[in-house]
């Protein structure tokens, strides 16, 4: 049982990732109004970029910024162990544009369809089309 | 120059798109010739860079001069060697033969389709083209956004199912993301190769076992393999047709080679087939993707639905033989990668000319089409009889491959599923004809013209139809070359 | 790392991301989604990622908030679940 | 499509928490992801690229390829938008009815059929749905803007000592013209910021990070190896890569400026730029 809890513990970090990926995905698949998907699409994106955010953290470590980069003091020994780890951050700006590119296209999408239908509400819109 | 042709295959398409797209605004007239020259320069430097694989074996080429794991590079073997030609020599003729479609469809935004299709090819050749597991994440991404942007534009239904596969493909393309993140967090490297080297120690963890599920699921819900291809053939149908004719013969085909590159060289077939040993069950669902995609073609009365349906069977096949985990198997895979791209491509052009001319693809709207367009009908008849699996059309022979395959792995619900697949391809191509070629031509009202009159699309949609349906043969009759000298190297070893 | 802070915002990431997705009011949906956003960045900044919490402030809770705002101010406010 | 989405949700979610159990512990020193490439671009980046902020380092040069596409994949969101929702102009030069409104009195006239009134300055052009101007907002936006856009200016050109770079400092430089779009309306952003510029700017953008790739290609370097600029900024190779980085940033941040913009305006307006938010 404390093997449970030190673990729970220990990775909560990673739970927190599920669990909001989870809602995420449910919102996706489950929501009847096509903007509501959209927010569940950005929640599970930013979940996923959470999880690669606590990939880099380490302990005891300062943000990956070099201290003293230029000036009489450059060039002293950087040490690895007292600096996070840059790289899930530099992947992650990346998928930060990448969800809000997808943003863009998908609100674009739900107006085009808004102009349609006059509704944003799944069921009605397939009502729409089944009576065509 | 040869040394570099790694990077112009991506470069020059790029910088022409944002070339094209200042074109746009400048003067009209410009973006389809740059266009034309941009994709032309791709489609040259991937024949030479196939023909240097050759000659000299894997090329890598690091990016920005930084070695991998560090930097970026590009690894180019004798698999991308052969799917680059394809896609971009696809992508070039599809734009050459869908410039008047265009320019009837959107006289106002020439501009941006160009940008976008340009593009587009940059993304899909970017991702067969890379080395790195997260590099194929943004180039899947650009592939994916501009393909929602080419499908949208389209008939009224056409926003909502690119809606659909816009969600579809964002989930598809996060889990990819995330399974790359779990191996990221287990070997601490984002380079293929490089991970493939560090895995073998761990192919116990539960970890790598998440993310080989999680990557698999993420590329079969951008391949719309069943059950995750409800998204596709609505998406397809309603598109515009010269969109629909890039995206339904590369998209699904360039992430089956993503596929096979996460089996082969990330994951490697000795986890994939030895430690996982879940083969069986995914041929067994390949057999139902078949089975249904043909099923479900049969129930359309509508020509591009029904060839929508056919590729998510032929998702299947490729799947499938993938899966079989031997050497023919893999041969037919890959093999059929090419095959399936050109005869799809085929047929979608011929909707495309028939769409341009007749304003419908209903099969009500195909009748006296024989008469009417023959030359698009033949070539038709071409690509008909190659997804049906008729020798000398290349279709036969990566068929062949896939069953042989399937009767030495002693899968032979497969077998029985492409033999019952090809049957219903003849009963649906052979309908089509049928109304074509027997129905007389009637127009919209209804009235019926008795003798039809022919009215053949331009030159420009009917050559490039034509050297796609020369090379369904021509790739057919050389088959035996391109196993002896392409794919064969693409087996891993022991592979029996 | 001061872990009240942390899990105070951890609850308030999970609530707020329910919220928006909760809310029968498309606008409220929207500035929900932006707290959620703003949290985000909160929690990635205490984890020392400050590139990414940057750019997060910026284009999650700045520029996307204003998209979402901007597509329902072009469509309907109006949603059932 | 609730409960297939409860069970796909919970069969995902316990994939996910059994693989979970298998992960190095959390902020661990010793984890892979820690041990194997990160000291590298930790310790070296100094030497090799002269960049103090590791991220902006790796960002621009080692993945710069990545960014490249990260730049690309914005710019074809921009371009998506516009194809999707911008009416033709064809369509949109169609006779309007216009509204104006006498700045004094408030009266409001309507003018039907395409008349247009001769610019004056007792009358101003308002969009049909009209709200009443807040002065407070603004006075406040316009004495605001400057302030944003010189942050703006300061995070782009100060990415190498701080969090920052083109991305960020692109997107609040973007930010500030949307804030102008909000306060005023759409249509004075428009006459500061015109289509066409915003067009170009967003291709322009991408052009400057790819066009330095290739200018290193041009001078027989591999794409994008930035220590090939060093002969024509008369620097040394590291120096060099240093000011590529500054260059390529200062091209994402053009993009970014341009193509925010670009997808605001087509949103906000559902593709009619007479009237928007």
């Amino acid at each position: 049982m404390t093997d449970l809890i030190s673990m729970v513990v220990a990775k909560y970090n990673y739970w927190i990732y599920i669990t909001l990926m989870m809602i995420g995905l449910y919102a996706m698949i489950a929501k009847n109004n096509l903007v509501k998907k959209i927010v569940g699409m950005n929640i599970f994106q930013t979940a996923i970029i959470l999880f690669y955010v606590s990939i880099g953290v380490k302990k005891g470590a300062t943000i990956p910024i070099l201290e003293h980069g230029h000036g009489p003091n450059a060039h002293h020994v950087v040490h690895a162990v007292d600096y996070i780890n840059p790289l899930p951050h530099v992947l992650m700006l990346t998928a930060i544009v990448v969800g809000v590119a997808t943003l863009g296209v998908a609100l674009a999408l739900a107006i085009r369809i808004y102009n349609n239908y006059n509704t944003l509400e799944e069921d009605e819109i397939l009502a729409q089309v089944r009576e065509k | 120059m040869s040394e570099q042709y790694p990077a112009l295959l991506v470069i020059v398409p790029l910088l022409s798109a944002l070339v094209v797209s200042v074109a746009g605004w400048v003067n009209k007239r410009w973006c389809f010739p740059i266009a034309v020259a941009a994709l032309s320069v791709s489609a040259w430097s991937s024949v030479g860079l196939l023909f240097r694989v050759l000659n000299e074996g894997v090329i890598v080429y690091k990016l920005g001069g930084w070695s991998p794991p560090m930097g970026i590079a590009y690894y180019i073997d004798y698999l991308n060697g052969l799917v680059l030609p394809v896609v971009s020599i696809v992508a070039l003729l599809n734009l050459i033969s869908s410039k008047r479609t265009v320019e009837q469809q959107f006289p106002d935004k020439t501009g941006p389709f160009y940008t976008l299709y340009v593009l587009m090819v940059t993304g899909l050749l970017g991702i067969v083209v890379t080395g790195d597991a997260f590099n194929l994440y943004v180039l899947l991404e650009i592939a994916s956004l501009t393909g929602y942007g080419l499908l949208a534009m389209g008939e009224e239904r056409a926003p909502l199912a690119t809606l659909n596969y816009l969600y579809m493909g964002t989930i598809g393309a996060c889990f990819y993301l995330l399974g790359i993140g779990y191996l990221y967090i287990v070997t601490g490297s984002l380079n293929m190769v490089d991970i493939a080297r560090l895995l073998p120690p761990l192919y116990q963890s539960k970890a790598v076992l998440a993310a080989f599920i999680i990557c698999m699921v993420g590329v079969w819900l951008k391949m719309a393999f069943f059950p995750l291809h409800a998204w596709l053939p609505n998406a397809y149908t309603f598109a515009n047709s010269a969109s629909s004719s890039l995206i339904a013969p590369l998209v699904t085909k360039v992430m089956v080679y993503v596929m096979i590159r996460l089996m082969l060289t990330i994951f490697t077939p000795k986890f994939v087939f030895n430690t996982l040993a879940v083969h069986d069950a995914v041929v067994w669902l390949a057999v139902i993707a078949i089975a249904m995609g043909a099923v479900l073609a049969l129930k359309e009365r509508n020509l591009k639905k029904m060839l929508t349906y056919i590729v998510v069977a032929e998702v299947g096949y490729m799947v499938g033989g993938a899966w079989l985990g031997n050497r023919a198997g893999l041969t037919g895979a890959v093999l059929h990668i090419v095959n399936d791209a050109l005869m799809t491509l085929c047929v979608f052009l011929v909707v495309g000319n028939i769409v341009y001319k007749i304003k419908g693809y209903a099969f009500g709207d195909l009748k006296g089409l024989f008469a009417k367009m023959p030359f698009t009908m033949g070539a038709f008849v071409i690509g008909a009889l190659s997804i049906i699996g008729v020798p000398p059309t290349c279709g036969f022979f990566s068929k062949w491959y896939l069953i042989l395959g399937a009767i030495q792995a002693h899968q032979y619900g497969f077998m029985v599923a492409l033999l019952f697949s090809s049957l219903i391809n003849v009963v649906l191509f052979f309908r089509v004809f049928e109304i074509g070629f027997y129905e007389p031509f009637s127009d919209h009202e209804g009235h019926e013209h008795h003798p039809a009159v022919m009215a053949e699309a331009p030159l420009t949609m009917l050559v490039p139809l034509y050297v796609v349906a020369i090379s369904l043969i021509l790739v057919g009759l050389y088959t035996g070359d391109i196993v002896n000298h392409i794919v064969q190297f693409v087996i891993p070893k022991g592979f029996m | 790392m001061i872990w009240p802070i942390d899990l105070a915002i951890l609850t308030l990431v999970v609530i707020a991301g329910i919220g928006a997705l909760m809310v029968k009011d498309l606008l409220g949906a929207a500035i929900l989604f932006g707290a959620y956003s703003f949290m985000m960045c909160l929690l990635w900044s205490i984890m020392g990622a400050v590139d990414v919490a940057f750019t997060e402030a910026s284009v999650g809770a700045g520029v996307s908030t204003v998209f979402f705002v901007a597509a329902v101010f072009r469509t309907s406010r109006r949603t059932k679940d | 499509m609730k409960i297939i989405g409860l069970i796909i949700t919970v069969v995902t979610g316990a994939l996910l928490i059994y693989a979970a159990a298998d992960f190095p512990a959390w902020s661990d020193p010793a984890s892979p992801a820690s041990t194997y490439l990160s000291p590298h671009f930790i310790e070296k980046t100094m030497e090799e690229t002269s960049v103090p902020n590791i991220v902006t380092a790796v960002l621009a040069d080692y993945r710069g390829f990545d960014t490249m596409f990260e730049t690309t994949v914005i710019f074809s969101a921009g371009v998506v938008c516009f194809f999707l929702l911008r009416i033709s102009r064809r369509e949109e030069e169609e006779p309007e009815t216009r509204y104006y409104r006498h700045v004094l009195t408030g009266v409001t006239i309507q003018l039907k059929e395409g008349y247009k009134m001769p610019p004056s300055a007792d009358f101003e052009r308002i969009d049909a749905v009209w709200t009443p101007p807040d002065l407070i907002i603004k006075t406040g936006c316009r004495i605001l803007i400057p302030f944003v856009q010189l942050f703006a200016l300061y995070v782009i050109a100060h990415g190498h000592h701080s969090p920052g770079g083109g991305f960020q400092g692109g997107v609040i430089l973007g930010a500030s013209v949307i804030l102008l779009a909000i306060s005023h309306d759409l249509r004075t952003a428009v006459r500061r910021m015109s289509e066409k510029l915003i067009g170009i700017l967003c291709a322009v953008g991408v052009f400057i990070y790819a066009g330095t790739g290739a200018l290193c290609l041009l001078l027989k370097q591999n794409f994008l190896d930035y220590s090939a600029l060093a002969g024509v900024l008369h620097v040394d190779p590291i120096t060099a890569r240093s000011h590529g980085i500054l260059i390529v940033e200062i091209g994402v941040g053009i993009a970014v400026l341009a193509t925010m913009i670009w997808i605001y305006n087509n949103i906000s307006s559902a593709g009619r730029y007479r009237q928007g938010l």
